[in-house]
C-alpha cells in the first residue's frame, strides 16, 4: 500500500471531526455513532496497510543495509519563523510512528465500537451529546495521529496541545458534573503547565541548533552530534544547554506521561466515560511523553544527564505508583496508576538503555531498552485498553466505580470476568501473554544498567501482579455480590462484548509480534534472545505477587483489615496518594491564587487604578473650588465686573493723581 | 483628482458615506438604519479583501517598495502637511482585521436599543478614525483620525453603556487624552527635527525616516513620549486602568471595536512612529518599556484569574494579550514583530469574539458575575460553544489564531541571547499557563456545572445575526490559525526596513 | 446760565446708577429688564449728549443711538418671550428659585 | 444764554429723570416700576427734542415707550401673580447693589469733573437735514453711509422675530 495513504489516515478523522461536529446535531444520534465507527474503521484498515507495508514492504529504498529508512511522505511548511526556524505540517513514517499508527487506531476502533453499546442508558438509547462524543473521540484520534508521524519537534508541540484539549473536552464530557469539570481543568492545567517547559525547551533547543525537523536532529547518530555540537558548547549552570533543553522537553512529556510529581491529574481524568480512559489515559495518550523521548532518543543518549533524570524519575514513580494502586477502591483509579506505574516501566527502559562508554556503537544495549519500551508501550496499550474497557462494562452494569459495590461479579459476568483475567495476566507478565515479552525486556535492559535498576524494576513488577489480581479479586470474588440496582449485573451487548475479545485476543498473542526486528530505534533488526534468568525471576516474583493476592483477597477474610490495621499511617497515605492533590492544591490556591492573584488584583483597583482616581480627584476638587465664582448668577457677575471695573478706574485715577 | 484613482481613500469615504446614510434615515426606521448601516460595514469588507488581494497582486509583480499605492494631496502649505496614503503587509492585514470586526460589530448591535441610528452614526465615525489611522502615512493625519477614534468612544460608552458607565466613559477618554496629549508633543517634537538643517520640515513618516534627522539627545526625549502615548491605548501597564473600567460598560458593540481595533492603534503607532523614527533611542530605552510590557502580560494573566465579572476577566486578559504585542514589537527582530502583528490580528479577533458573546449572554442573563451563572451550555449551546472556541484561541490551542500568534512571539523573543532578554521571554512564556487557568476557570463556571439560577432555564440561544457576527469571527480565528503562512508572508516583509533601521542604530552605537 | 454738557450727563450717570442698582438688587426677571433698559437709556443719552455737544457736524451718535434703540427693542421682545416661557414651565420668573438649568 | 423756558424745560426733564429712576428701581410693584420707567423714557425723548434731534425723540417715544413698554405691561401681567409682589433681596445684596451704585456714579461723577473742560462746548448749529436725508444716510455707503449696520440689525430683527415665535410658541 502506497504511503501517502497515511494523509488519509490522519485526514479521515479530522474530516470525522468537522462532520459529525458540525452536523452531528442534525444527524440521528445512532446514526453518528455509526457513521464514526465506519469511519475509524476505514482509518484501522488504511493505517494497518501503511503500516504493515512499512515493516514488511521490501520497495526501493525502503531498506538499506538492513536498516529500514524512515519515510517523509510529505512537509509542506506550515508557518515560518525564520528562515531555518520552520513550522511544517509533515508526515514521516518510522517504526514508532508506524507502530504507534496500529496502535491508536486499533485502539481508537474498538473504544469507537464499544462506546457504542457503552454511552447508552440501559434501556439501550443513547445518550444526550452523543454526537458531540464522537466528534470529540475523532479529534482526539485525529491529534494523537498527527502526532505520532510528526516530522518536527515544533509539530509534536502543536499535537500535545491538541491532545490535551481533546482530552480536556473528553474528560469534561459530562460537563453538569462538577467533579469532571474541575478534573477536566486539573488535567489540562497540569499538563498545559508541563507543555510550558516543553515549549521551553523547544526554544533553547530550536535556538542552539538552527532547527525543528528531526531529520536534522536525530536522523541518525552523526545528526545527532552534530546537532549537539552546533550549540558549540554553551553552557548553563554548569550543564550544556542542550542537557536543559532535552530536560525541559522531557517534563513536557512528563506531564503527558503522568510522571510523578506532574501525575496528579491522571486519576481524576477517570471522572470522563470509561471508554474515553481506555483511549486517551490508558493506551495512547499517556504514552506520548514517552513517544517524545524515544523520538529524541540520540540526543538524550548524547546527553547523558538528561537521561538520567529520566531514569530516576521513571524508576520512582513506577514504584509510587504501584504502591497507590495497591491500597485504591475505586477501580478506575487502581487502574490510572497501574497505568502510571507502567509508563514509568517504558521511560526507565529508555532511560536504561544507554551506557557511558559507548555512545556511536548503539546495537546491544542501547537498542535494547528502546526497543523494549516500544514493544511494552504497544502491548500495554492493549492489555490496559481491555482492562478499562472490563472496568467499564463493570461499571456499565453496577453503576458504581467502588470495589466494595462489586465483589463476586464472576457469575454474573463471565466473559467480562475472563477478559479482565487475560488483561491481569498480561500485565502481570506470565508467559504467554503479551506482557510477559515485553516486560522482560526491559528487565534484562535494566539488568544490564545496573543490578540495583534491575531489582527494583523486578519488585515492581512483583508489586504490579499483586496489585492487578488484587482488583481482580475484590471485583470478580471475595464474596457474594449484593444486588443493589434494579438489575442484575450482567454481560454486556455485543457492541461491547467484540472489543473486548479482540483486545483479549491481541493480548495473548502481541507478546509474538517480531518486535526486536521493527521496533528499533534505527530501523536495524536488534538481535534478542531470551535472557532466562531474568525470565524466570520475573515470572517467579509475578506468582509470588498472584499468589499473595489469592491469599488475601480470593474469600473473605480480615487478613486484609489487619494489615491495613498494622500499618495504617502508610496506608492512609497511600490512599490518599501520598498527599500530592492536598500539596498541589496548596500551592495554586493558597500561595498562587492567595499570595500573587489576589494582591495583584487588589494592588491594581487601590494603588494603580487609585492613583489614577487620585490625580481625577485633585483636579476635580481644584475644579470645585474654583466653580464656587461661577455661581451662574447674572447678578453676582455683574457685581464682580463693576467691582472690577471701579477697581480699574480707582487704581488709574490714583496713579494719575500721584 | 488623483487620490480618488487610490483603493486606500475609499476606507474613509466609505464609511463617512455611511455616516451621510444614516443621517438620512428615519429615526424610528429601524430597518433602514440596519440596512445602511450592514452595507457599509459588507462595502468595507469586500474593499478589504481587494486591498489584499491587490496588495499581493503589486508585490508579486515585483514592487518591493516600502509602502504600496501611495499618494499625498496638500491640505496646508505651510506646514507641509498632507494626507500621505500608503499601505505595507502591517496595515494591509490591520484593514483586514477592521473590516471584519465592524461587519461583526454591526451585527452583533442588531438590536441596539435605545438611539440605533445615533449609535450607528459614532460606531462609524469611530471606524472612520480606524480606517484613516491605518491607511495614513503623515504624522498629521495620523493624529487626527486617532483622535477622530478616541473621541466617539466617549459618547459610545456614556450614552449605550451599562453599569457605571459615566465614570468608565470619562476615565477611558481622559486616559487615552493624556496619552495623546503626550503624543502631541512627541509628534510636534519629531516634526520639527523631521529634516536636516536647511531643508523644509515633512510630516510624512517615511521622508522622516529616510531623513533620519533626529537629533540623539532629542530623540531621548521623543521616543518615551510616542511610546507611551501608543502605549496608553495598547494598555501598557501602568497606564491600563482605563481598560478594565472601560469594557466593562461599554456596549458589546464598541467593546468589540475597542479592544479588537482601537487597542492596535496603540501596538501599531508604537512600531510605525515611535521605534521607525527613533531607532536609536528605542535601542537604549527598549529595556524600560521590556519591563513595563512584561509586567503587564504576567499581571494582566494573574488578575484576571480572581475576577469575578466576566467582562473585567477579558479586559485583564486583554492587558495580557496587548502586553504580548508590545513586548514583541520591541524584541525589534523580524520574527518577533512579526508574531506582534499576528498577536494584534488573533487578539482582535478574539476578544472581539469575546465581548460578542458575553454582550450576548449579559443580554439575556442580565449578569455578567460568574458566580451567579452555571450551565449555561445546556440553555445556549451555541454561544457555548462558541465561548468554548473563543476560550480555546485565547489559551493558545494549535489550529486557533492565539498559537500562531503567541509562538511566533516566544520564538523570535528567545533569539536574543542575552540574560536579560531570555528571563524577560521565559516569564512571558508562563503566561500561557496562567491564561490557561482562568480561561478553564471561566468556562467551568460559566458553561459547564449546574444551572445557578432557575430563570436561567427559560433563556434562547442565539439569534440568526448573533450566529452571523459570531460565526465570522470564529471563522477569521480558525483561518488565521490553520494557514498563518499566508498573513506571515504579507506581514514579515515589511519589518524589513525597521528592523535594518534599528539594527544601524545599534551598530552605530556600538562604534 | 447756560445748559452744558455736564447738566446733560449728570441725570444719566444717576439714572445708570439707579439700572446698576436694580439690575442687581432685583428678583424678578422683569424688574431686572426694566433696570436693564434704564442702564440702555442712560447709555444713549450719552451718545446723543456727546454727539451734540462735542461733534456737531457729525451725525454717528444719533445713529448709534437709533441703532441702539432697535437693538434694545429686539432683545427685550426676545427676552420678554423667554421670561414668558420660562414662567409657563417653572410658574415663576424669580432668578434665585430658578436654577434648574445651572451647571 | 439760555432762553428760561429752556431752563425749566431742561430742570423739569432732569428732576423726572432722577426721580423716576430711583423710584423705577425702588417700588415694590413691578407694575408701578413699568409705569416709572415710562417717564424716564418720556424724560429721556424730552431731552432727545431738547437738544433738536427731534426723530430720535419720536423715535424714543415709538419705540420704547410705545413698544417695549407696551411689551413690558403684558409680559407683567402675563407673569404677575397676586402677592408676589417683587422683593428686593436680602439686605445685605442691597447695601451691595447701593455700594455698587454709588461708587460707580462717584467714580463716573469724578471723571466728568475733572473733564470740565468740556464744559465750555456749547450747543452749536447742527447740520439741517430732514427725514429724507435720514433714510438717505442709513441706505448709502459713502460717509454717513450706514447701509452695513442697517442690514446687520436688520438681520438681528428677523432672528429676533423668528426666536420670538420659536421660543414663545406653544408646544
Amino acid at each position: 500500500m502506497p504511503f501517502e495513504y497515511t494523509i488519509a489516515v490522519v485526514a479521515i478523522p479530522l474530516f470525522m471531526f468537522l462532520f459529525l461536529g458540525l452536523g452531528g446535531t442534525q444527524m440521528g444520534r445512532k446514526i453518528t455513532g455509526v457513521l464514526g465507527v465506519i469511519g475509524m474503521l476505514v482509518t484501522t484498515v488504511l493505517a494497518y496497510g501503511v503500516a504493515l507495508t512499512y515493516f514488511f514492504g521490501t520497495g526501493q529504498g525502503q531498506v538499506v543495509d538492513g536498516v529500514r529508512q524512515a519515510i517523509t511522505v510529505m512537509n509542506p511548511d506550515w508557518l515560518s519563523f525564520s528562515e531555518n526556524l520552520v513550522v511544517r505540517m509533515g508526515i514521516m513514517l518510522d517504526p514508532i510512528a508506524a507502530m504507534m499508527l496500529i496502535v491508536i487506531t486499533t485502539v481508537s476502533l474498538m473504544v469507537h465500537l464499544y462506546s457504542l453499546g457503552y454511552m447508552c442508558d440501559h434501556h439501550g438509547h443513547p445518550e444526550k451529546g452523543f454526537q458531540r462524543y464522537y466528534a470529540f473521540l475523532a479529534l482526539f484520534t485525529f491529534s494523537m495521529l498527527g502526532l505520532v508521524v510528526a516530522t518536527n519537534i515544533f509539530q509534536i508541540f502543536i499535537f500535545f496541545e491538541m491532545v490535551g484539549v481533546s482530552s480536556y473536552l473528553l474528560i469534561g464530557f459530562y460537563y453538569s458534573s462538577p467533579a469532571a469539570v474541575h478534573a477536566s481543568k486539573k488535567a489540562f492545567i497540569v499538563t498545559r503547565l508541563a507543555d510550558l517547559f516543553f515549549l521551553i525547551g523547544i526554544l533553547v533547543l530550536s535556538y542552539y541548533t538552527g532547527t525543528f525537523d528531526f531529520d536534522k536532529l536525530v536522523g541518525n547518530m552523526a545528526t545527532a552530534q552534530s546537532a549537539v555540537a552546533s550549540a558549540g558548547g554553551a553552557t548553563f549552570m554548569g550543564c550544556s544547554v542542550i542537557a536543559w533543553a532535552l530536560t525541559f522537553i522531557f517534563i513536557g512529556g512528563a506531564g503527558k506521561s503522568a510522571m510523578y510529581p506532574l501525575h496528579i491529574w491522571l486519576p481524576d481524568a477517570m471522572e470522563g466515560p470509561t471508554p474515553v480512559s481506555a483511549l486517551i489515559h490508558a493506551a495512547t495518550m499517556v504514552v506520548a511523553g514517552v513517544f517524545l523521548v524515544a523520538r529524541l532518543f540520540p540526543l538524550y543518549v548524547i546527553e547523558q544527564g538528561a537521561m538520567d533524570i529520566i531514569l530516576v524519575t521513571g524508576a520512582f514513580t513506577a514504584f509510587y505508583a504501584a504502591a497507590i494502586a495497591c491500597v485504591q477502591s475505586d477501580i478506575k483509579r487502581a487502574l490510572a496508576f497501574s497505568t502510571i506505574s507502567q509508563i514509568a516501566f517504558m521511560m526507565t527502559s529508555l532511560a536504561v538503555s544507554s551506557n557511558h562508554s559507548e555512545l556511536i556503537t548503539i546495537h546491544g544495549g542501547q537498542g535494547l531498552g528502546y526497543m523494549a519500551s516500544m514493544f511494552h508501550l504497544f502491548t500495554h496499550a492493549m492489555f490496559k485498553a481491555l482492562l478499562f474497557l472490563c472496568a467499564g462494562a463493570i461499571i456499565h452494569a453496577v453503576h458504581s466505580n467502588e470495589n466494595s459495590d462489586m465483589h463476586g461479579l464472576h457469575k454474573f459476568m463471565p466473559i467480562t470476568s475472563i477478559a479482565f483475567l487475560i488483561g491481569c495476566l498480561a500485565i502481570a507478565g506470565i508467559p504467554p501473554f503479551a506482557g510477559f515479552w515485553s516486560k522482560d525486556e526491559i528487565l534484562v535492559a535494566a539488568y544490564e544498567r545496573g543490578l540495583g535498576w534491575g531489582l527494583w524494576m523486578s519488585a515492581v513488577a512483583g508489586m504490579t501482579a499483586f496489585y492487578m489480581f488484587r482488583i481482580y479479586l475484590l471485583i470478580f470474588f471475595w464474596k457474594k455480590h449484593k444486588v443493589h440496582t434494579e438489575h442484575e449485573p450482567a454481560d454486556q451487548p455485543w457492541t461491547m462484548t467484540l472489543p473486548l475479545i479482540i483486545l483479549a485476543t491481541i493480548s495473548i498473542v502481541a507478546g509474538f509480534v517480531p518486535a526486536a526486528k521493527m521496533f528499533t530505534w534505527d530501523g536495524a533488526a536488534l538481535h534478542t534472545q531470551l535472557n532466562w534468568t531474568v525470565a524466570g525471576s520475573s515470572v517467579l516474583i509475578a506468582c509470588v505477587g498472584i499468589a499473595l493476592a489469592f491469599r488475601l483477597y480470593y474469600k473473605e477474610n480480615d487478613l486484609p483489615a489487619r494489615m491495613k490495621a498494622s500499618a495504617h499511617g502508610l496506608w492512609t497515605a497511600a490512599y490518599h496518594r501520598f498527599y500530592m492533590d492536598e500539596l498541589y492544591q496548596f500551592i495554586t490556591h493558597k500561595l498562587v491564587f492567595g499570595l500573587l492573584s489576589v494582591p495583584i488584583a487588589w494592588f491594581d483597583r487601590h494603588i494603580i487604578d487609585g492613583t489614577m482616581n487620585l490625580m481625577a480627584n485633585v483636579t476635580n476638587q481644584c475644579s470645585f473650588a474654583i466653580r464656587r465664582l461661577q455661581s451662574g448668577s447674572i447678578q453676582a457677575y455683574v457685581y464682580i465686573y463693576l467691582i472690577g471695573a471701579l477697581t480699574v478706574a480707582v487704581a488709574t485715577i490714583v496713579c494719575v493723581l500721584i | 483628482m488623483m487620490i480618488f484613482d487610490n483603493i486606500l481613500i475609499y476606507f474613509v469615504i466609505v464609511p463617512v458615506l455611511t455616516l451621510a446614510g444614516l443621517a438620512l434615515t428615519n429615526n424610528k426606521g429601524i430597518a433602514a438604519i440596519r440596512a445602511v448601516a450592514v452595507t457599509g460595514a459588507t462595502v468595507l469588507v469586500a474593499l478589504a479583501l481587494y486591498l489584499v488581494y491587490l496588495f499581493l497582486h503589486l508585490r508579486g509583480a515585483g514592487d518591493t517598495s516600502e509602502m504600496l499605492l501611495q499618494t499625498s494631496v496638500t491640505w496646508y502649505e505651510p506646514m507641509n502637511i498632507k494626507l500621505a496614503l500608503g499601505v505595507d503587509g502591517v496595515s494591509v492585514v490591520m484593514i483586514l482585521l477592521s473590516a471584519f470586526i465592524v461587519f461583526a460589530g454591526v451585527f452583533a448591535s442588531w438590536k441596539m436599543d435605545p438611539l440605533p441610528k445615533q449609535f450607528f452614526l459614532w460606531f462609524f465615525l469611530l471606524s472612520t478614525g480606524v480606517f484613516g489611522f491605518f491607511i495614513s502615512i503623515d504624522l498629521f493625519t495620523m493624529f487626527m483620525f486617532y483622535e477622530v477614534a478616541l473621541i466617539p468612544m466617549y459618547l459610545l460608552i456614556g450614552v449605550w453603556g451599562s453599569g457605571n458607565k459615566n465614570y468608565s466613559a470619562m476615565k477611558l477618554t481622559l486616559m487615552l487624552m493624556g496619552g495623546s496629549a503626550f503624543l502631541m508633543l512627541g509628534l510636534i517634537g519629531i516634526y520639527f527635527h523631521s529634516a536636516p538643517e536647511g531643508q523644509p520640515l515633512t510630516m510624512n513618516l517615511l521622508e522622516i525616516a529616510h531623513n533620519d534627522a533626529i537629533p540623539h539627545e532629542w530623540q531621548y526625549y521623543l521616543f518615551p513620549l510616542t511610546f507611551v502615548g501608543f502605549g496608553v491605548l495598547g494598555a501598557m501597564f501602568p497606564f491600563h486602568t482605563w481598560s478594565p473600567d472601560g469594557h466593562a460598560s461599554a456596549p458589546t458593540a464598541v467593546s468589540m471595536l475597542h479592544a479588537g481595533v482601537l487597542m492596535k492603534l496603540g501596538g501599531y503607532g508604537c512600531f510605525r512612529i515611535a521605534i521607525y523614527l527613533m531607532p536609536f533611542a528605542a535601542n537604549e530605552l527598549a529595556w524600560i518599556f521590556l519591563i513595563l510590557t512584561g509586567i503587564s502580560i504576567v499581571y494582566g494573566a494573574l488578575s484576571a484569574c480572581v475576577q469575578t465579572d466576566l467582562k473585567y476577566i477579558n479586559a485583564y486578559s486583554s492587558v495580557s494579550h496587548c502586553g504580548m504585542v508590545l513586548f514583541a514589537i520591541l524584541m525589534f527582530n523580524t520574527t518577533a514583530m512579526t508574531g506582534a502583528v499576528l498577536q494584534m490580528l488573533s487578539h482582535g479577533l478574539m476578544t472581539a469574539l469575546f465581548f460578542a458573546l458575553i454582550g450576548m449572554i449579559y443580554g439575556r442573563t442580565h449578569t455578567r458575575d460568574i458566580r451567579k451563572m452555571g450551565g449555561m451550555m445546556h440553555i445556549m449551546p451555541y454561544l457555548g460553544v462558541g465561548y468554548v472556541i473563543a476560550g480555546l484561541a485565547s489559551l493558545g490551542l494549535p489550529g486557533l489564531s492565539g498559537f500562531v500568534a503567541e509562538m511566533t512571539i516566544f520564538v523570535g523573543s528567545y533569539m536574543h541571547s542575552d540574560v536579560f532578554h531570555r528571563v524577560l521571554t521565559i516569564a512571558a512564556t508562563t503566561s500561557i499557563v496562567v491564561t490557561a487557568v482562568y480561561i478553564l476557570r471561566v468556562v467551568g463556571k460559566l458553561l459547564f456545572g449546574e444551572v445557578q439560577d432557575e430563570h436561567h432555564r427559560s433563556l434562547t440561544d442565539a439569534t440568526w445575526e448573533e450566529r452571523l457576527s459570531t460565526a465570522t469571527l470564529i471563522l477569521s480565528v480558525v483561518i488565521i490559525g490553520c494557514f498563518p503562512n499566508f498573513f506571515v508572508n504579507i506581514i514579515a516583509p515589511s519589518f524589513e526596513p525597521v528592523v535594518s533601521a534599528l539594527e544601524s542604530a545599534s551598530h552605530m552605537m556600538g562604534m | 446760565m447756560n445748559l452744558n454738557i455736564l447738566m446733560y450727563l449728570i441725570p444719566s450717570l444717576i439714572m445708570f446708577g439707579c439700572g446698576v442698582y436694580g439690575f442687581i438688587t432685583r428678583k424678578n426677571m422683569i424688574a431686572i429688564m426694566i433696570s436693564l433698559e434704564l442702564m440702555l437709556n442712560a447709555v444713549d443719552i450719552n451718545f446723543v449728549v456727546f454727539n451734540r455737544f462735542l461733534f456737531p457736524g457729525q451725525m454717528e451718535g444719533m445713529f448709534f443711538t437709533l441703532f441702539a434703540i432697535a437693538i434694545a427693542a429686539a432683545e427685550t421682545a426676545l427676552a420678554l418671550a423667554i421670561i414668558i416661557n420660562v414662567f409657563r414651565a417653572m410658574r415663576n420668573v424669580d432668578i434665585t428659585d430658578i436654577n434648574r438649568l445651572k451647571f | 444764554m439760555e432762553s428760561v423756558g429752556n431752563l425749566i424745560v431742561y430742570a423739569v426733564i432732569a428732576i423726572a429723570i432722577i426721580v423716576f429712576s430711583v423710584l423705577t428701581v425702588t417700588t415694590r410693584k413691578i407694575l408701578r416700576s413699568a409705569t416709572y420707567l415710562l417717564f424716564v423714557l418720556f424724560a429721556t425723548a424730552g431731552i432727545y427734542f431738547q437738544l433738536d434731534y427731534e426723530f430720535l425723540g419720536a423715535v424714543q417715544i415709538a419705540v420704547y415707550a410705545g413698544g417695549i413698554l407696551v411689551l413690558f405691561v403684558f409680559a407683567i401681567m402675563l407673569t404677575h401673580q397676586p402677592g408676589r409682589d417683587a422683593q428686593l433681596l436680602e439686605s445685605r445684596r442691597r447695601w451691595l447693589g447701593i455700594l455698587a451704585a454709588v461708587l460707580g456714579v462717584a467714580v463716573c461723577a469724578y471723571a466728568l469733573f475733572s473733564h470740565s473742560a468740556m464744559c465750555a462746548a456749547t450747543l452749536g448749529q447742527i447740520p439741517d437735514f430732514d427725514i429724507a436725508q435720514l433714510g438717505h444716510w442709513l441706505l448709502s455707503t459713502d460717509k454717513y453711509g450706514y447701509l452695513l449696520p442697517f442690514e446687520a440689525i436688520s438681520i438681528l430683527l428677523l432672528a429676533c422675530i423668528i426666536g420670538g415665535v420659536v421660543i414663545a410658541r406653544r408646544r
